[in-house]
């Protein structure tokens, strides 16, 4: 019999230290598969920032450096702008790009640079121990949006990638989830989308991923990928943002 | 429909039970054992069936879902 | 304009004057392209402004060369991180608050041991302050301003000509150690223009390889670059490491300069601006026959702790002069350990003194003292 | 040798180019020289001012506080400076838009109706050149040979036309004050 | 949950023993709430994530307690500031990456002279480093990391208890100064639990009240509260008038504690967690008939430098242990003025040492200095 | 005859800094009569940060404190959270607010902090000297984009005001100019409702205000308000781009 | 339509033009004497007319659109 | 009197939990006590452990680096804490869970099928308090009674049920190493 399924070359062979269920590990294996299945092995760098993926130079076989928290796409700009032959992605949690990193985001992506990012929305922030983040859904449990989070008081959660379609130097930005076989594939063809928009030298494109952290969502995995499906998607509706690459824009 | 079989990593898996979720024919349970890391481990039901016997379609959906790589597919 | 860019303007001259008239922010700007700098990451701030604008000219015209005006001094420095892990030789530029808003990034830099040029041109502070040429980054300069057990190299220039070769070796020494180097001037060393002969270009292809860069792991196993070491035993040994490092740059590096100090029987302490003000009003009080020398250190971290040291066994009184509350006077201070007087004269918020000013805040402490 | 020289008037005025010119002069003179520009928010809707000092020795510091000479192209400017300059300084005034003079007997005044000198030269702009040549003349810090050429250096490249009008306007000044 | 609030658990218990058990971090936020403070804007960072997690449930439950977890630390430092500007009694807190990027808000803060208080958790560096306890943000935070001239007050607990009587004394010093003060701990003292006791609560009725603030020009003039003083003269001015007030704090406010110093032959300095660690190995080497002492500097700005010198009077041997590289050996070299001789005992990067290992290093000292 | 044209009352007699036909020098007098005519002289309190109109509290006669370079909105959610019946504006520049203050702005929109925002955009960094800015538009000549600037090089401008009514927590976004006699009085009535949303406390409200900076576009007075009309309206339409009030769209 | 006057002050005026190019009537011209700060201020030509002779209708375009707050308006 | 005591296992087996209530009780007798649980990113998908130290001088540091009880709960505890005891030191294992025995010979060993025990009770989460019965009996660092009284004021107001509960777990574990 063949083996028709296995570890991406471009992953290490070490175990991910991630929770159960975690989506950050479901991605860490999308990518290792797109970086295979294109070839990009040896000519792409991997920017992680702190978060839960912090350690993603333990997982990914490929040059990776990392950022200071929320500043992963300025890094980025000065390694794609040193070396705009490589390809250069970022890869970043909620809390990262939509809180902190909020200003660094949407400059690369108003000045067009032409790097990739994923954003891995978990809706919290994963690896300070569960406190809201940006992208908290309203009347949702966060250690610090004690009782749900609350218009008045928290504030409403941001649609981050909805402004980045916006922003003039943006090429592609699709959302899509990890909850389920159908949903990983499209992820895994929207991020190998996102590399030949880089390749193309069209301009900045985005990933961005409802992922899956049962433990701050304090559910099983599998009620995570449902509550995803039921809940999260109301408030982060899946689909193509923006694509002006000229491809159809119902690419699945 | 092709004849499949899995191999899981039971040292790598988790006990998410994603597999088990998705799995068309329900043929991944839990092991009674506890791995290394404290987990009991999915456990592919026809690991040993025959050939003929197996349901398994080698259709992959468990191991696209299994967010530790410990699920490795194989197809006549 | 008197301002546009110095290469335009230098080819033409028939002159033989091998000296140039530049602004010190145009100086420290053309003198780091020369020096292989192809990459600058800025934010608009008085008065350094002049060096951004410079770069955004001159790096636009040349083969790889990136001018990025950031959205803010904290993309800045990010882009710096990320232009030097590709292994260029990067610059970024600013004064106080942009400093201030940068430190984060200098510690990373620091850590991550990534070479990288950090300019300075401050004006008075706290807060917004005033754009007037001050001295009283010193602290944030030499200690750290940023979190965590690290040191920056800290160069100090005090004319237009050390802005050009300070920038020279501030970019090897960034190389070389694998560290940040600060170059502290101030708003009247970035504004002033001067008479300024620079050294020739560097071809990019003969700077040194750097065989930690990131590039693609292409024909080689892949790296990373990390910042996070969860272990404190292993961070621990980083820290000792980084502290060896700095341990031999404060051996090896150290840069000072004395005037008139073999006889002196008071010594000034400057540094930068100051220092030229200081030494003004040292020949003048020469000139009346005082007794008095001046130390200017250079590097002030590494600072000269045991040249201080060593001219403290034959001078006894020193005068510290700074435009701020008094910040290197505390190096002084521990340079000395006890042995000699330390008076500290400071001007901060902005103002400049004249020499004569300073001339006799040192005449009246040399008869006080009773040296004359 | 240790001359300060400020130059004051309105951000139009070229004031900044006078200052940068003398001070390359003083340089292409082997003299040692600073030039420091007025910078920054100081400048909104307000004065620019630029010092020079041209000395022998090694200049301490770029800031005047009494200059020996200063060269007032309008009335803030005059206010402000008229009380700065040394007991046996000089004034350089830009008579067309300066009404009132100083009233200090210590001091040298060269009036130059700059506004009215330059018309014929059809070119408002190098009012600036034309103080310029009055200064140098009365001022002697730098020769009109030296000034010349610092002229064709400064504008050959950028702007060839300038040279040429830059020269005229500077001989209009310089022949202004009488020989 | 262990964690729950600590009113809540508090106010239910019937037994006599008036203490608490509580994490250090609940014991900062808890005596922040009851020292008045009604604001708190902060960002998660580990090891410090208790005190916003405490402050969202504790302040959620009062009538105009206002808690924010902002975008940034840049962003909670400057609501910092607003809510200060209204009046208010206001905290924010975070640990040594997040305390560089709020160094231009501190500065800020110095500078508009607004009172506020600043918790850092402190942990392993630079860069990212790592979550455990460390000492190497002492320089940053007693040298001021931001640009200009200005000094922050600093205090450095280390106990469950002294947490929570230093909170509520920096939010009286606050006040009392108009000026930001550092709680400088770190994760052990954020993370560990002690039995506690606190200070009742003080109405927010009975606080100063403060006729700078901005509350909108009813019934009195306009007010405006301003960083930009573009004239150096009058940035000098206000940077004297900032030096008075440094000068006053250092008179009035140091605070320090010395253990089994009478008759000591030998002092050990150290702060916070290495000065409880460091008390516990002078206790088993005066077991072993060493003659040697602590100094604990509680306020590391001001630093009780006087105390030193007056003590260098007797003894000439001195062990300054830090959980960092070295950073407040310097103050004490500063205070000595080289009468006494100072060994540097340092464990960088998140070790935390135990007070056998310290008391070894005392020990062999002080044979080698010939003292026992 | 009857006086119908004079300084406002809520402005201080000094005469402004600004250069000749700046706008900021007309929307300071604008403001001044909105909180005049509003009545709030005595609740309200402005927030200028730096940039040219960083001394505004030396025409205001009003409470005002100084924010730092980008953090306005920060400030100003501080002070309102603490005073909730007061009024709190800020006055920001296109730098300020579109550059290093996007994460701080974007999220107070987002949080739906109640305070109202006056976004002056002059295309240009003008306190510092004229360096690009965040709107400066493409082929636009700035101190720091030699020879205009391109989008390859220098990044598209960014259309804040579109992100942020995007934005769930913004009640009230719009653009207008201070180019002419009517675009001014519509620039008054626009802030005026943006004072009575917050007075209704429907959340946070922003006003961008086209204003000429005839300084740095190096052209004279009346040829910036002809441009704002006939180049920067291009890439910064007018109008309104957000309305949560119920109001009709086209309130004038 | 009501007869209008306009009053401007010199010394606030900065010699921008907008209020010459929005009058309807082109009432308002530059002074040839230069204020304090070194302009040439704007001027109301109807100044030394009297009422029934003006054409200015105290619209007041020009005060609107005076950054310097340099016009004051009166109307009938 | 000087007692270290680590606890260890798995996140959800409310290692930390044990160790404040331990630590409560040694303040409700009047003892110093630290109670340090670990904290942060190393918790993600590893071991939980807490530090509780009792004593009747100040405690200098909350780190015990050679503790004299260890109670564990899971494989990876024992692993890494079997050769950290002190030498007489005692360890509690959770028999249930843990398969292999330390080979040290200079420890006393208890061994608590925890998951075993706390069946009857109906709720697995209470396993904490029956090893917590246990050790308190052969530790002897507290008394049982006092340990009753830290369970009613720290949960009567949160979780009044948990209680009884709690109260019925720890006796569970308490009985079974017998008298
Ligand atoms: C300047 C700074 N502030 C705060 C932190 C602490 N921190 C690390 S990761 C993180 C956020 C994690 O959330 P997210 O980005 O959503 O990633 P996740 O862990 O959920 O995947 C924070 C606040 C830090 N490392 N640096
Ligand atoms: C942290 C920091 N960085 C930079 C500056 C310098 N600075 C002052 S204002 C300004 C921008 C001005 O542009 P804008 O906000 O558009 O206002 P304008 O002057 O155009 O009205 C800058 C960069 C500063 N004061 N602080
Ligand atoms: S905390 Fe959440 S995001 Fe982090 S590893 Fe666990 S499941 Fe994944
Ligand atoms: S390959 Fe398909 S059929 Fe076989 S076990 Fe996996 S999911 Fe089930
Ligand atoms: S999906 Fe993978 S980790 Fe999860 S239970 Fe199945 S085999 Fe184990
Ligand atoms: S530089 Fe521009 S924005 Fe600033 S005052 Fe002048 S015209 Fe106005
Ligand atoms: S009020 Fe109207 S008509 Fe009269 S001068 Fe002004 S713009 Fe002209
Ligand atoms: S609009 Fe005002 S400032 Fe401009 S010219 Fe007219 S009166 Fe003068
Ligand atoms: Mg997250
Ligand atoms: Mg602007």
């Amino acid at each position: 019999m063949k083996k028709v399924f296995t570890r991406p070359k471009s992953l290490k062979s070490a175990p991910f230290h991630y929770c159960p269920g975690c989506g950050h590990s479901l991605l860490h294996r999308i990518i290792g598969e797109v970086i295979d299945e294109m070839g990009l092995q040896e000519r792409i760098i991997g920017v992680p920032p702190a978060g839960c993926a912090v350690l993603a130079y333990n997982y990914f076989d490929i040059d990776m450096g990392e950022a200071s928290h929320g500043r992963a796409a300025a890094l980025a700009t000065g390694l794609k702008r040193a070396l705009p032959d490589r390809i250069v992605f970022t890869y970043q949690g909620d809390g990262d790009i939509a809180a902190i990193g909020t200003a660094e985001t949407i400059h690369a992506a108003a000045r067009g640079e032409n790097i990739t990012t994923i954003f891995v929305n978990n809706g919290v922030y994963g690896m300070t121990g569960g406190q809201m983040a940006p992208t908290s859904i309203l009347g949702q449990n966060t250690t610090t949006s004690p009782g749900g989070r609350k218009e008045k008081r928290d504030g409403f959660p941001i649609n981050l990638s909805e402004m980045l379609a916006i922003a003039k130097g943006s090429a592609y930005v699709e959302r899509t989830a990890v909850n389920s076989p159908s949903n990983i594939l499209k992820t895994k063809r929207a991020i190998a989308k996102a590399f030949q928009v880089q390749i193309k030298g069209a301009g900045f494109s985005l990933v961005e991923v409802l992922s899956p952290c049962p433990t701050n969502w304090k559910m099983s995995p599998v009620e995570a990928c449902k509550w995803i499906d039921e809940v999260m998607t109301a408030s982060f509706p899946l689909g193509v943002l923006k694509d002006f690459t000229g491809d159809k824009k119902d690419v699945h | 429909m092709p004849a499949g079989y899995i191999e899981i990593d039971v040292e790598l898996c988790k006990d998410c039970k994603l597999c088990m979720s998705v799995c068309p024919h329900q043929l991944i349970g839990t092991s009674d054992r506890l791995n290394q890391k404290g987990y009991y481990p999915a456990h592919f039901t026809e690991k040993n069936l025959k050939k003929e016997e197996r349901r398994c379609t080698g259709c992959g959906l468990c191991a696209i879902s299994c967010p530790e790589i410990a699920i490795e597919v194989y197809r006549a | 304009m008197a301002f546009a860019p110095f290469h335009a303007r230098r080819s033409q001259s028939r002159s033989t004057v091998p000296k140039v008239l530049m602004r010190g922010n145009h100086v420290v700007a053309e003198a780091a392209v020369r020096a292989g700098c192809r990459f600058y990451f800025g934010y608009p701030i008085t008065p350094q402004n002049e060096i951004p604008e410079y770069m955004s000219e001159r790096l636009s015209k040349i083969e790889g060369g990136v001018f990025i005006q950031a959205e803010s001094e904290i993309a800045s420095i990010h882009m710096v991180i990320g232009a030097s892990m590709a292994g260029g030789r990067v610059m970024t530029s600013s004064s106080g608050p942009g400093i201030s808003l940068k430190q984060e990034g200098i510690s990373f830099l620091s850590g991550l041991e990534l070479p990288a040029v950090i300019v300075n041109m401050s004006r008075g502070g706290p807060g917004l302050g005033n754009i007037a040429p001050a001295q009283s980054d010193y602290f944030q300069a030499t200690r750290g301003g940023g979190h965590g057990d690290y040191r920056t190299i800290v160069l100090a220039p005090n004319s237009g000509q050390e802005l050009a070769d300070l920038t020279f070796e501030a970019f090897d020494l960034a190389d070389k150690y694998r560290t940040p180097v600060v170059i502290l001037g101030d708003g009247m060393l970035g504004q002033m223009m001067e008479p300024v002969e620079f050294r020739p270009e560097i071809p990019i292809k003969k700077l040194p390889h750097k065989d930690w860069a990131l590039t693609g792991a292409k024909g080689r196993p892949s790296r990373f670059i990390r910042s996070l070491i969860l272990d404190p035993g292993e961070e621990e040994e980083h820290n000792w490491k980084l502290m060896r490092k700095y341990e031999k740059i404060a051996r090896e590096e150290l840069r000072w300069e004395a005037f008139a100090a073999d006889d002196a029987k008071m010594l000034v302490v400057a540094f930068g601006t100051a220092a030229r003000i200081a030494k003004g009003a040292v020949k003048r009080v020469r000139e009346q026959g005082l007794k008095v020398g001046l130390i200017r250190p250079i590097s002030l971290w590494p600072f000269p702790f045991k040249a201080l040291r060593d001219f403290s066994k034959k001078v006894k009184h020193f005068i510290v002069f700074e435009m701020n509350m008094g910040q290197m006077v505390e190096d002084v201070r521990l340079a000395l350990e006890g042995g000699g007087e330390v008076h500290f004269y400071g001007r901060p918020g902005g103002i400049v003194p004249t020499p004569l000013e300073v001339s006799r805040v040192i005449t009246s402490q040399y008869y006080q003292k009773r040296l004359g | 040798m240790f001359i300060k020289t400020i130059f004051s008037g309105f951000g139009g005025q070229g004031v900044i180019m006078m200052g940068y010119l003398l001070a390359t002069a003083g340089m292409y003179e082997q003299k040692n020289v600073t030039c420091l520009p007025s910078y920054g928010a100081e400048v909104r809707g307000g004065t620019a001012n630029c010092t020079v000092v041209i000395s022998t020795e090694e200049i301490a510091s770029p800031v005047a506080s009494e200059p020996d000479f200063a060269v007032l192209m309008n009335n803030p400017a005059l206010l402000f400076y008229q009380n700065q300059v040394q007991s046996g300084g000089t004034l350089f005034l830009n008579s067309s838009m300066i009404d009132s003079r100083p009233v200090r007997g210590d001091i040298e005044i060269y009036e130059i109706p700059v506004n009215d000198l330059v018309k014929p030269l059809g070119e408002e702009r190098v009012g600036n050149m034309v103080m310029l040549g009055a200064f140098i003349k009365k001022s002697a810090l730098v020769s009109l040979d030296t000034m010349h050429r610092v002229l064709k250096d400064t504008f050959t490249n950028r702007n060839p036309a300038m040279v040429k009008l830059n020269r005229q306007a500077l001989l209009v000044g310089y022949d202004f004050l009488g020989p």
